[in-house]
């Protein structure tokens, strides 16, 4: 059972190490933004694979963390758009 | 064993392929989000090196933290990078640097490969006087006994940064709210975001930073997870930066590293040495020193995030 | 080859891919990338000393691994403020070059040091 | 007992793992945007859920199995949040292009 844990914790590493390629390709910076997304779910799986097989429980806190601010990236490129690049904000704003 | 090896390259080839494009891309922009991945993969190390606490602080600071500060960054000059491309040093100097670089990498290299055998090591010390300290995570241990002065002057560094940054405002804006003002439909996705997932967040931040004592976790992972919800609340308009000439802001700011020096001083009169505990009240005055440095650290992060003042108080 | 070896050499690795980004990027944001690049081969070198060190039930030495707690958290603080150096410097002269015959070049050049 | 949980173990784990593969496919190979944002909430939601349920029976204790699914939720709240956030920055950028 560790073996395949583990296998399945480098396959999904692979995944979306692979999927990483968005970043390189572009050709948007919400596509970029997607692969860092992918990535950040990607990691967390990784983490609770890895910590089910070799038996760590404290990987669940640090996948916890990630859970927890994998999404700022996105949060900050969203709000660094400028207002004038922003057809949405007149309707978004009070 | 051959497959947690294989495990390992791919993770150290996934480390190094965002670094080499962290430094060749272009655009600031990707260069930023390969970095925050660089911290997502450097994580992930930290596990296989046995090393939950970094792994935590990583996950919260490296990737988290440093990306934000730095995406905002390169979104507010991005009119500066196409002025940058003119000032590219010429081949000589690329190639010199390049020699240099290499260099340094191969005497680091060389280093590890023949770093002493066997090991030294200070694990069996720290265990050994582990009890005494009324902790049982060796590394929480050491950062807040063995090491005690060498956090509290962390502490006092992270606040002198915190100082310079403020002093880099305007003069007519002095004492009034950091960062920009960030309008937000209340009724929007990112200000349902910013009400919902706070309350579990800070939940999650205490949580992390009680296990210190006996597990993977600690003052600083925990004192991140709730400046960064601090901040997710500023960033979607849901509350607004406090203007920094508040009385009760600064106390906050300064709760951390005084409780530290008092229970330091103290040390004198219960222990005979400043910042020696004694043995009974150890894990006691620890878990003071520890209430009071998450938050400060939650508020000196979330404020260094914030930035300088940028906005008068006066309306 | 073992799993230290391995990470022991990206450390080595990272640090030189930083320290040559630091020196040939020329926009400021670029350089503190790099150096939080950098910064990154440091901890892992730390990391790897401290897994050698492994022993009395540890999975490794506790003393490193707390070092790079510490190491981290001022790493932050160090960016936060070069990065806020980096906007100030933008704001005054409408540009963010360390050109040392622009006028406000040297303060930032300063800020990317850090 | 412990042969049909690591069976259950392993089906949901494998199948966890097939929607990180197609959340990658489709990020890389979708025409635009908006369609790779579709395949990349697939991995958010079932590959990450999938992969949780999988481990559930060897969290080793209800509380553990507990965190597992509060990992999940947190997931599930923050990328379908994100995805919105994403989705709208997508379509600002097609149109200043």
């Amino acid at each position: 059972m560790t073996g395949f844990l583990l296998a399945a914790a480098g396959f999904v590493l692979a995944m979306v190490a692979l999927g990483l390629v968005r970043i390189l390709r572009g050709p948007g910076n919400a596509d970029r933004l997607m692969a860092a997304q992918l990535m950040g779910t990607g990691g967390i799986a990784t983490l609770l694979l890895l910590g089910a097989a070799t038996d760590v429980p404290a990987t669940r806190d640090a996948a916890l963390t990630l859970a927890l601010l994998a999404i700022f990236a996105t949060v900050a490129f969203v709000k660094g758009i400028p207002a004038a690049d922003d057809p949405d904000r007149t309707q978004e704003s009070e | 064993m051959s497959w947690t090896l294989a495990l390992e390259a791919g993770l150290a080839a996934l480390v190094l392929g965002v670094a080499v494009w962290t430094l060749s891309v272009r655009q600031t922009f990707a260069a930023v989000v390969a970095f925050v991945v660089y911290g997502l993969a450097l994580t992930l190390v930290w596990v296989r090196l046995s090393a939950l606490d970094v792994a935590l602080t990583e996950a919260a600071i490296g990737s988290g933290l440093t990306g934000v500060l730095l995406l905002g960054a390169a979104a507010r000059l991005r009119a500066t990078e196409a002025d940058a491309v003119a000032e590219r040093p010429g081949a000589g100097v690329r190639a010199a640097a390049a020699a240099l670089a290499a260099l340094v990498a191969l005497a680091l290299a060389a280093a590890v490969l023949y770093l002493p055998e066997p090991a030294h090591t200070l694990a069996p010390a720290a265990m050994a006087e582990l009890p005494a300290t009324g902790m049982r995570n060796a590394v929480t241990g050491v950062l807040m006994a063995y090491r005690a002065a060498d956090t509290l002057l962390e502490k006092v560094v992270v606040l002198i940064s915190l100082i310079g940054v403020w002093s880099l405002a305007q003069d007519k804006l002095w004492g009034g709210r950091p960062g920009l003002l960030h309008h937000a439909d209340p009724d929007g996705a990112l200000a349902f975001l910013a009400r919902r997932l706070p309350p579990v967040g800070i939940v999650a931040g205490i949580y992390i930073a009680w296990l210190g004592a006996d597990q993977p976790g600690g003052a600083f992972p925990g004192g991140t997870i709730i400046a960064a919800m601090w901040l997710l609340a500023m960033m979607a308009g849901v509350t607004d930066a406090p203007p920094i000439s508040r009385r009760w802001l600064r106390l906050v700011l300064v709760a951390g590293p005084a409780v530290f020096l008092a229970v330091g001083f103290s040390g004198f009169f219960t222990a005979g040495a400043f910042l020696a505990y004694p043995v009974a009240y150890a894990k006691a005055l620890i878990v003071v020193i520890e209430v009071g440095m998450v938050l400060t650290i939650a508020a000196t992060l979330g404020l260094l995030m914030a930035g300088p003042p940028e906005r008068s108080d006066k309306p | 080859m073992t799993s230290v070896t391995l990470f022991g050499l990206l450390g080595a690795l990272l640090v030189g891919l930083g320290l040559f980004g630091l020196l040939v990027h020329p926009h400021p944001l670029r350089k503190i990338l790099s150096f939080n690049l950098l910064g990154g081969g440091v901890f892992l070198l730390f990391g790897v000393v401290a897994r050698r060190g492994a022993g009395a039930g540890l999975g490794g030495d506790p003393v490193p691994q707390a070092l790079v707690i510490t190491g981290l958290v001022v790493a932050f603080a160090a960016t936060a403020l070069a990065v806020v150096l980096l906007l100030r410097l933008f704001q005054e002269s409408g540009s963010a070059t360390l050109r040392t015959d622009a006028p406000a070049g040297k303060d930032a050049g300063g800020a990317a040091d850090h | 007992m412990s042969l049909v949980l690591d069976v259950f173990s392993i089906a949901a784990i494998c199948a966890g793992a097939f929607f990180f593969l197609a959340g990658t496919a489709g990020l890389l190979r979708f025409p635009d945007a908006l369609t790779r944002l579709h395949a990349l909430t697939k991995a958010d939601n079932l590959g990450l859920g999938l992969v949780v349920l999988g481990l559930l029976p060897r969290a080793g204790g209800v509380l553990p199995a507990l965190k597992l699914i509060a990992i999940w939720l947190l997931v599930l709240l923050a990328s379908a949040i994100v995805s919105q956030l994403i989705g709208r920055a997508a379509r600002r950028e097609s149109r200043l292009q």
